[in-house]
């Protein structure tokens, strides 16, 4: 789940990193009020979950409150990259001396907290040259300690007040990462501001995002629950299953990611265009199966291709769910079953029962399901 | 021989009063594998398909000598349960359950580590060694003992290529899922390193999937080995920037696209299949030309497969 | 740091271990109006920072607000086991079932937190038989998991709902002991109460004692300051120097304590008897030696023996402090000094010079403050 | 050969900024240590006596070489500072520090342990091999070099000792103090077994004193040993239930009492001197004897050394 900016910044700010004075609103009024009261000039930044805000035109400045107001009147409703702007974040404007990234993320390959951090913050960090990032993984067992953070922000080359700062900073976000259980925390870009002189500089999180591992988020209810994607995905999120929205006419239901993405290679090859995937995972049960048909069934495909290799799914309960929302809901588009594995005499003679197929060869069945759907394009 | 359990493996079930863990305790009981103990808290002294259910991995170890175990327990109560069979001196643990949260999994790839056990999965479905012991949740019908290897990320899919297998007479020493999440005990490094040394396994089959760099650097490895590996690549038709399903299966930035996989794999001397059903047959060719040429490692073949089965080229 | 029983609950309390209805009260109207509010039978404890309270008449019982005052009267300003009462906690009266001891405490042989268990709780653990004695020691890289805790209470031979809350307690007390850096947190006796029927029972911490490591103070400000020992000793313990009283006449400073250890052991040898001994401890500076110094004359002793190998401390620096106490205070009874070590020559000097004579030999010293002291007693 | 530390050590001197830091580093050097390196945050590229200052222990293990450490950096940063040292592969680490919290003192030594280091300390006097290295804060004047190890939980005590035995003739390959705190890094044993694997050390001085249970412990290991020990231990006289100062130093229900350790060390073959200066004296005795003896454990020699010097008995 990906939060807000400004509630990435509140979590930082409770854990002791500074960020730049200033508060959420929700209409061009509250702006204009936040203005006032932290001083102008402000920056008013657009309030969406994706990266790349900046360039987009997420962000605006106001050297007064009545400035502030007209320019959050012009971005509240606005689209910006996909997202309807709702809510702007209105913060003291910062003198910038110099940007760093700074971010802890997982690293899947070596099974630990990988700390990254760059000189040349403000710009995506998949931008910045690798030879001016610095890496590290931190072993979760004893957790990132300060002597860590001296050493990469001396790689950092930073010395004085600063390397002290951002050395604390370091720390600080891998508590967050931790406490937190997050995919990825980062800051960039994490700002040095000249402060009151040399010894003086101050270290502020100009931008934050945080992004918590859906799978803890039982652990974590203390966060507000931040939805994305769209309106069906979103359904189909809520049942339990994973849905990716494609361009096609044929919608698709299998089980196992592998098995999903191999569905859509092998419809591809027959010239098909598959509408979306659905990945019915391990061991769905009858009835958020057949919630999920029912989503299929909603996107109105051409054609429905439903490809299930039983293992903890097993085929009873998904020719189950398949009969259930031909009866309740009915089925009005042709649609093409191949059901192997776990309980797979069951599952075909329910099926054959109600005057359906179903095929055991995958190649067969989306041959079929190809030219249901109007043959290939 | 078979790699990480054979018919000496005893089992303990933990989660085996849940319904996964009851259903699948009766498969693998069914398949012969030595399902020995269960555990769930406070339900120690009961009995589930005749398996004798206790409290604590220690009295599962203790009274039935549990050298395996097997995960079904909720998520949330994973790790603990995890560390409960390592801690016991379990060094091998199946993780089925889907839903672990992340640093969970991190912090049980450490405890692994610390005590040298090895953890399959989590979001698993499991290891086989056919004829031998299943742990885990696959269709005990597909699988035939073998000569092959299987590693794979996705589940269902092994299944497919399995049964693919085993239907064109080409059975398997093992079938090891990796598991689909971002952080799994398992890389296909360390399962190809078992393979090498397997001296019952001939061939090794490899399924993989888009995203992340797991392939690239299995291929890197490949190079050196002395048994031909077929890989199948799932994901050629996903579009960049969407996560399929699978933690990894999401192409960023360039990185993990089909091409890039098959490429590595191809140099590094595997032959990639285009469809499922056609490893078989690449797979046998590869064998056939690996028994007339002797030990060379993959690196010093020349052969490209990709293609292969589907051209009805010969070996060169 | 001793913490008070009503503290330590305080602090399990928010920890999620259940404690008894109740709260500490300061005088015997305090007292009537907490067993008002809670209602009676309650239990009237006396606060203060030693075991086997109970056996010396610590605790006792009322069964109306009233009564609850009488008793507060009889016991507020008495003596118990040396200490003045001057705080009751006021509890409920607990229905008992079972008494359990749980504790876990610092292994410095193993070098790791130990948790001990024991089915005989309610007395002292030191009088419960080893082998009904449950102890496992805890790697704190890992910290107590659940599953450790389940291995616990099944040796005590628990099960059923009592098992579990127990586990869950055990899982609680080991974050108390590493969030509070304690040196022993204990729980005894950990109650099993009826409850409501069998499956219902509540376990429940009846007493509570928490140690906390003086040394991690510095990271506990949330926590009350407590100190205990004599006058003496807590004017010393300011100075950041151990000291302790004994019943002779010749006040002891050496320093460090394997070094103060053995010249008690000397003098006793020669038979003196020793009134106290101060450890200057490695490294103080002259400030706090001479301030230590003054410690031992204001005990008006017969004679002072100064006792010092230095190694971190620097003689010149202990001479520097007699002299400044001898010039400033004066020190009115006979003065035995042995300095050998660091800077011994430099220290040896400036004594010479203000007419005071220092020992190489600690047989010769001890001899002589022995005599000085009136001969062996 | 001398244990722990010798000529070939290369020393980092952590928290050298600081007072007692700069104040010993002289001393160290003075001895003829060679202190390569020191660390102090933020005042990297500074000097202290000639040694290079850095902010971190990689630069200093980079740089300068530096395989063994010694801490004077307050306790609320000892943790920090000793995990520098160790992960920046520091295998030696001698904690001068006092007052460290005992739980980072447990989390030292589990750090050290994963890491294969060895701490000694902390609250320690340190470590020294007579005319070879001093890590520490002991008087360089007391020792010589010699034959004899000595170890000691007690600073001072131990300097009184050293100090009678260099008098007495009697250098010593290595004096190791562990340190006064409840959590230390070394045990008497683990330095009883490296003094007994040490070819040049003859004999051993082992001071210890009342509390605790690791005097007993000792005297188990001592029976086994070829080479002679003669201890001495404090607090005779100190009343029971007082805390003497050290962390461990409190006779508690019956255990870690003076007699029971003298009784349990002269059990285990070991001589216990009644008098600090005695030690000498006892120890040329039994050196003499073990010389004629040859290489007979001690369990097996019957001498019974309490009060021999005193009553000026010779060997039996």
């Amino acid at each position: 789940m990906k939060l807000y900016e400004y509630l990435a910044k509140e979590i930082l700010g409770k854990s002791g990193i500074p960020t730049p004075p200033g508060r959420v609103a929700m209409n061009p009024d509250e702006v204009a009020a936040v203005a006032a009261e932290i001083g102008a000039p402000v920056a008013i930044k657009a309030q969406i979950l994706a990266g790349g805000r900046g360039k987009a035109g997420g962000i605006r400045f106001a050297d007064h409150p009545e400035q502030a107001r007209a320019v959050a009147k012009e971005m509240f409703g606005a689209d910006l990259k996909g997202f309807k702007i709702d809510r702007l974040l209105v913060e003291k404007k910062l003198k910038i001396e110099n940007e760093l990234y700074v971010g802890v993320a997982v690293d899947g390959a070596a099974k630990l907290p990988l700390l990254i951090a760059s000189a040349q913050g403000g710009m995506s960090i998949e931008e910045v040259p690798e030879k001016a990032i610095v890496k590290r993984p931190i072993d979760i067992t004893w957790g990132l300690y300060p002597y860590t953070a001296r050493e990469v922000v001396r790689r950092l080359g930073l010395t004085g007040t600063p390397a002290k700062k951002v050395a604390e900073v370091l720390v600080k976000l891998y508590r967050v990462f931790r406490a937190y259980d997050a995919e990825l925390v980062e800051i960039n870009p994490l700002i040095i501001a000249a402060g009151e002189g040399p010894g003086k500089e101050e270290v502020i999180a100009a931008d934050a995002r945080l992004n918590v591992d859906d799978y803890a988020l039982f652990r974590h209810k203390e966060l507000p629950v931040i939805d994305e994607g769209t309106a069906l995905e979103k359904k189909v999120k809520a049942i339990g299953l994973a849905y990716v929205e494609l361009d096609g006419d044929i919608a698709v239901m299998a089980n196992g990611a592998g098995m999903a993405m191999a569905t859509l290679d092998i419809l591809s090859r027959y010239g098909g265009r598959p509408a979306n995937f659905l990945d019915a995972g391990g061991g769905a049960s009858v009835e958020p199966t057949a919630q999920a048909i029912d989503v299929l069934v909603a996107t109105k495909p051409k054609a429905i291709l439903i490809n299930i290799f039983g293992g903890i799914t097993r085929c009873d309960d998904v020719a189950k769910a398949i009969l259930w929302v031909k009866q309740n809901r009915g089925i009005p588009v042709p649609l093409v079953v191949r059901l192997v594995g776990t309980n797979e005499a069951e599952g075909v003679r329910l099926l054959q029962e109600a005057g359906l197929n179903a095929y055991r060869s995958l190649d067969e069945a989306a041959a079929k399901v190809v030219a249901a759907a109007g043959g290939a394009k | 021989m078979a790699i990480y359990i054979d018919e000496k493996t005893k089992v303990l079930v933990q989660g085996i009063t849940g319904n996964q863990g009851a259903f699948h305790t009766k498969q693998m009981l069914a398949y012969g594998t030595r399902v020995v103990a269960g555990t769930s808290p406070g339900k120690g002294g009961q009995e589930v398909e005749g398996v004798p259910v206790f409290d604590t991995a220690e009295e599962a170890v203790e009274a039935r000598g549990a050298n395996a175990s097997v995960i079904f327990v909720p998520a949330a109560f994973a790790k603990d349960t995890i560390f409960d069979a390592i801690d016991n001196g379990i060094k091998t643990v199946v993780a089925i359950t889907e839903g672990i949260p992340v640093h969970d999994a991190m912090e049980i790839m450490a405890f692994a580590r610390a005590h040298e056990a090895v953890v399959i999965g989590p979001n698993t479905f499991g290891v086989i060694s056919p004829g031998k012991c299943k742990i885990g949740i696959m269709p005990n019908q597909i699988y035939a003992p073998g000569k092959v290897g299987v590693v794979a990320r996705s589940g269902t899919l092994s299944y497919e290529i399995a049964a693919s297998l085993t239907q064109a007479g080409l059975g398997q020493t093992t079938v090891v899922g990796m598991g689909g999440d971002r952080v799994v005990g398992l890389s296909f490094i360390d399962v190809l390193k078992r393979f090498q040394a397997d001296p019952e396994t001939e061939g090794v089959v490899l399924i993989g999937e888009i995203g992340g760099r797991a392939e690239e650097e299995a291929a890197e490895y490949i190079k050196g080995m002395t048994k031909p590996v077929v890989a199948y690549l799932a994901g050629k038709a996903a579009p960049p920037g969407k996560r399929m399903g699978h933690a990894g299966a999401i192409i960023e930035r360039g990185r993990g696209t089909f091409d890039s996989k098959v490429k590595a794999l191809e140099a590094g001397g595997a032959a990639v299949a285009d469809l499922p059903w056609q490893v078989p047959e690449l797979l046998k060719g590869r064998l056939a030309s690996a028994k007339a040429g002797g030990g060379e490692t993959a690196a010093t073949r020349n052969g490209n497969g990709h293609g292969e089965a589907g051209k009805k080229k010969g070996k060169k």
